[in-house]
């Protein structure tokens, strides 16, 4: 199993959500997260002093899927998240070992 | 405010003359002219009283709409609401100053055309320090101070329906159209002695003349604007989740405590005993129209979907103050907890109406203000045998349709010319950031699940 | 509130009477007599004024209450603390109006049991329009809007106590019955002229009457409903902070205001030099009272546990606030400073001790309205000499019976019928979801860290 | 405010003997003195009323000053700014009884120092219940009610500027010098009949006395505090933007509503045609200084910075409502207009200014208060013939220069003896965890982007 | 060493944070997320607009632990969360290569 | 690629996220969390009633990094956020195996 974790534009949640769900994602975890990257560094001034904007509110997505569906995830999501302007964010995809659904203990695969 | 401004000066200045009259010998007793005199005096500073109360009451309400407004949008949204209540309320202060006031109040020969559009000419004027007689019956300062709340009123209303994706400067602009011409326009009407007034056109507080037209222009601008983004996406309505609704509430309770000084200060007078116990018959009056719209909303979204729903709850407690603003000194109690209750009932099936009509409400200033006022309106007759519903239905009508449309024309110059429409990615990363360039909560992670 | 209705119009009309006698010659000279009436509409219209003043700050002390019981509440619950204050005021307005005033001011011969339970027989009358004389010394639709707000302030109090536990509907029922009974019956002993009355029990503004009655409802609610889902885990107290401290400030300082409209108008007339002066005498008690109990718990909750507790500065003013009301007029201002202090070093103490007996008091409201509450109308007769430590104690014991019993009763129905307490998992999601629906901060990431 | 007590009952003596003298034939005929008396009687009510509803309004200030800078801290000092706020009002009003009033209201003979500093003898006495006599032209209780709100407000102005980094008991401590003896001492120059009344100083309802002295103190505490943490690094102002732009918003209303009563009771008198309408002129004046100060804000820092700064309207807003303060009553309403608006450029210049010079202002209350308040100080003689310049510089000059050395001293010994400030580990952590031991938003998710 | 990250109710968050510290873990991160699931769908009324809820709020618990403590954490954490009902959670398990503890400097398994 | 997640004090966040810039990372997320831990465990007194203060706030950073730079990077965080005092956080290494870059669809190490 992989566990793929995208940071996305936050406006792009809900498309993203939905084209998982069409794939066949069945649950996933949704969290804000202030992102620093290229897209940083505009300045806004605020009660007249100047100052550099680091971060860039963004949303994290994460979501465990069996290993032969990891391809089709990534696409998924890099498709629907881009707009093509700076920002767009990131897929990162690690291993996991181990996965439980805590309400019938059922492991792996069948817990996703 | 059932008389206008030179009616009032000339009902006091002769109940000034015949008060004494009839209580004393008919002689012109020079005692008798003091006390007369200090009755006078008395009323003058009882009807001044009763307006600046009533004016800081009023002018309290731009912070219950602001406080309402900013908790029924988007936190992403919320600085930018902020910042155009407190500068709606500004520009409304200029302008009304700078024309509104003596367009609306004309007197009797400052009619550009008589008894439709007052006069442009001037600014008002204030009296001078120190100054003030008897008979003016209450200090016009303070009258121009409880007025010109009422008009920066009209355009807090507008403020929330085309929230979350006007522009900043396009709206303070209609703004400054809506309070300095629109709005004096229409109110001198009825209250500047215009043509409404003299076809017995009945609404004492501003059903109409200030909520219905308030939302005769947010509709205008609504329509214009068009909806959010996804706000109706797939032939659904999508429903976007106000960022606080115990500021939503506090706005509601600020509206509702202004709304004595809306309804009462609308008396214009309580140098008399009649005035006095008229205004408290108002005040009791107005209150059971709130709680009467509250309870009905409660009621109503248990029995429709199972849950009460809050929003719903504040939008129809405002409807109720709504509703009973047209009249809110004729009908007895429970006839007030009924108009109020209908206002409450209202709310609740026009909000998803709206919906079901692609116009995009934010804050449901439409149901609140438009259709309650004009129900408010209509309904003037049942318990005031002095109005006609022909006549209630002529003003509501001519009223709403002179805002809609002059508010149309002045929406529809601006979205042509400066626009006034948010850029779409500046409308979705909201417009704290692109207008204001300031969030709202900075420090709070925010995740906005829209669906 | 120290006169009830009818003694207050008697006490009017007479010194409308005496009032003119004093100064001038024997016969009754119609000049004479215009004086003494246009001196007699002006105190008609200053009491009246008075009572609307006074009513409106009573009025937004709901809000108060609404923003503190917000702001002491998980965020989850949040949305619906906000509809439990909007609709318990909504329902105390009708109540009040369909059957508690009667109730409370049963005038000489409305009894049902004589000075002990007024009549149930109809709805509050409003004077005619334009209607209201000389010799009632007040408008009495002002008196009703005044004494509404007092009835409502009563439900409030509960509402804070029961929260995050409660169900909606049960709620608003047993507001209904406090409003249009229990609290109209109780008020009547003493303010209307009942037995308490009769026996000399001394309450100028209801330290008793209102909040130690409040409290004594909101006693029994708590006692019926249990404490929440890991209040008390494990033999330890669990906090569960509230939601949001500067909503709870702005609670208390709403209240804060509201009170002095609560007990300066309670002096129930304006109209006369010594009437005003002692209104003013009574807004500067209730603000050293209330200065003196914030003090209170703020030194003492430093000296006790090293730090400041805000919750327990913001209790301790209003403890002040509640402890002064009972007599805000005869104190001197060092003596208001010495009973509010004494209020607020009660709320530092019986807060812990309430939890303790596994009370569990969401917002303090039981410390800050019933026990300051009793302290302050026991102490009456430290200033006031007509007063007796006896009859205080009856009365005060009485009214708190009373209230507990009868709400209890009321609760304990609810509880087997329709059940008062929301099931488990309601309680642990929150009441938000549960019963309204919808969340009150809903874009904000939460992570409530009750331990 | 623009006479002090002693002159203010002179002057009500004075018309009560004069005007029915007028209307009246010569001889001391017993009616007529029944109708004078009725007259004084009604002056009576009415001034103190003013007093009363003008001291709840300016009360009501403190939970604005509350809100105001709840909202422009950050979320970890939140609860700490909460607990300042309250506890500042509460110590003025002690403070302001016990001594203040005594010192800043010596009469003829009361002085320590003649027309330089006041007595220390005593408490404020209340008058005997029921007490009050016309001759006194109002009630002293509400007097004293309506000047603690002054002597608070002066207090609150600093909280907001040593915010973040100042400990609670040392800035309590400041707060009782600064309401027991600063404020009353230099406002006795004025208002108590001192040296700059003698020399023809003006300052209507406390631009320099109330607002600049307030800046003065809250400058020398920031300079001794020196600035937070990482606000000025490696040569660059670091923007710590405040948690909450609606609880900012709100308390700018509130201000802005409570400041009718700051500048409109100033008049002192509303029981004459003439001070009735001058209250009026006033509001109106006030309202629309307020108003330009926003929209001048708002102009210029679209023009200056391309957006615009909703905090930075809101102090400009503050800033319109200073500087018409000194003079609220004599200028008409578009020189009102333009006071005001200078008072929003200044804001707007100086908030940076202040930045460049490393005096860290949280929430701009330097600008606002001090230089605002100059400016309306000094400007009075445009509209107030009776005003010099000359005499408006030196007064101005030496109540800051007095306010800001004593505040300097007292700060000072304040630093070296318990400390002022807070340990950098909790002021990074936060004051609300050191100082309070509670979170403010305590379920909130929360990521300081400081930069 | 193993990463175990759990998505749990948020009532449920202090009763595993107990068993946790009983069987000898000290040290773990909490934050909120929004979780997507079979728990989600249910439709709710918003201003007379029906709409289905997709996002219920769950508690994320992240702990890094020695290899040898991963079973006994995963079952601790699956019998306490559990309430049987749909919307319990998941636990997964990647792999940490290193671990440091920043204030000493201590590394891997003595950094836990 | 590695995923270094740590977790420090909330006001290091600027000196840590500076010093990271200054050794070239482009690119992190931030998040706020709650910590248990050694820091844990003081007791607070909240309305009179004694409770432990088990949750201490703390800010996630979560980066991912080519292998090359991991020494670096863990060095340069370890060193920036340490105080010395208890609570100070801990750094996780954990290894990625793919990144895209939602933009341009790059992917793995250019993607970073
Ligand atoms: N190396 C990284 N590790 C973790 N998150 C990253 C990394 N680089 C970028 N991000 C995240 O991706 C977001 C977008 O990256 P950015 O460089 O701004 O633009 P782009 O996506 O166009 O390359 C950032 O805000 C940040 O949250
Ligand atoms: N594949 C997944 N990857 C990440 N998180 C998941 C995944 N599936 C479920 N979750 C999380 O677990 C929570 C519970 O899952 P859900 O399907 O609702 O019920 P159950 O736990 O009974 O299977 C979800 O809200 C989501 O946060
Ligand atoms: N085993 C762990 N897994 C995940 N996070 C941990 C672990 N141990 C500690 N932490 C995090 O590191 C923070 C600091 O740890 P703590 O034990 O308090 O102090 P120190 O860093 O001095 O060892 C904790 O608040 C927690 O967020």
């Amino acid at each position: 199993m992989k566990l793929v974790i995208a940071v996305v534009k936050p406006f792009k949640l809900d498309e993203v959500r939905e084209a998982l769900t069409a794939i066949g994602v069945q649950g996933l975890m949704v969290s804000e997260v202030k992102g620093y990257g290229r897209q940083s560094g505009h300045t806004e001034i605020y009660r007249g002093a100047e100052y550099v904007v680091n971060f860039v509110p963004k949303i994290k997505l994460e979501l465990v899927i069996p290993d032969a569906q990891v391809e089709q995830v990534v696409d998924t999501i890099g498709k629907t998240a881009r707009t093509g302007k700076i920002g767009d964010g990131k897929i990162f995809v690690a291993n996991v070992e181990q996965a439980v659904r805590v309400r019938t203990d059922e492991r792996d695969e069948d817990a996703l | 405010m059932k008389w206008n401004k030179h009616l009032l000066t000339a009902a006091i200045a002769a109940a000034v003359v015949a008060a004494p009259a009839t209580g004393f010998a008919q002689d012109a007793d020079p005692i008798e002219a003091a006390v007369a005199a200090a009755s006078a005096e008395t009323a003058y500073i009882m009807n001044t009283l009763l307006f600046l109360i009533g004016g800081f009451l009023v002018m309290w309400m731009a912070a219950g709409f602001a406080m309402l407004e900013a908790g029924l949008v988007r936190s992403k949204n919320v600085a930018m609401q902020c910042t155009k209540n407190i500068l709606l309320f500004s520009i409304a202060s200029a302008m009304f100053y700078v024309v509104g006031y003596n367009v609306m109040y004309p007197g009797d020969d400052g009619w550009v055309v008589l008894d439709y559009v007052g006069s442009f000419a001037g600014i008002y004027e204030t009296q001078a320090v120190g100054g003030g007689s008897a008979d003016d019956g209450y200090s016009v300062a303070s009258d121009f101070f409880f007025q010109l709340m009422f008009c920066a009123t009209t355009a807090s209303i507008v403020s929330g329906t085309v929230a979350e994706r006007v522009k900043l400067w396009p709206f303070l602009i209609f703004v400054a159209f809506l309070t300095g011409f629109i709005y004096p326009i229409e109110a001198s009407w009825e209250w500047g002695g215009g043509w409404l007034d003299d076809m017995g056109f009945s609404d004492f507080a501003g059903s109409t003349l200030v909520h219905a037209a308030g939302g005769s222009a947010a509709l205008a601008g609504a329509i214009l604007l068009g909806s959010r983004i996804g706000k109706f996406k797939d032939g659904r309505v999508q429903p976007m989740p106000g960022s606080s609704l115990p500021l939503a509430t506090l706005g509601t309770f600020i509206l509702w405590l202004g709304w004595f000084g809306f309804n009462g200060g609308s008396q214009l007078a309580m140098g008399t005993i009649g005035d006095a116990s008229d205004v408290s018959r108002i005040f009791v009056n107005t209150n059971a129209a709130a709680a009467a719209g509250a309870i009905a909303a409660a009621v109503l979204t248990q029995l429709l979907y199972g849950k009460v729903d809050l929003t719903m709850v504040l939008n129809g407690a405002l409807a109720g103050l709504v509703s009973i603003t047209a009249e809110p000194l004729a009908p007895p109690v429970w006839m007030s907890l009924g108009i109020g209750a209908v206002g409450g009932v209202i709310v609740v099936f026009t909000v998803p109406l709206l919906d079901s009509l692609r116009v995009d409400d934010v804050v449901g200033a439409i149901p609140v203000h438009l259709f309650a006022g004009i129900w408010g309106t209509l309904i003037v007759p049942l318990s005031n045998g002095d109005a006609s519903y022909v006549v209630q239905a002529i003003g509501t009508f001519a009223i709403c349709a002179f805002v809609f449309v002059t508010s149309l024309v002045i929406w529809g110059i601006l979205a042509v010319t400066i626009g006034i429409r948010a850029r779409e990615e500046d409308e979705l990363a909201g417009l704290d950031n692109a207008e204001i360039g300031m969030e709202a909560y900075p420090e709070f992670s925010k995740t906005a699940m829209t669906s």
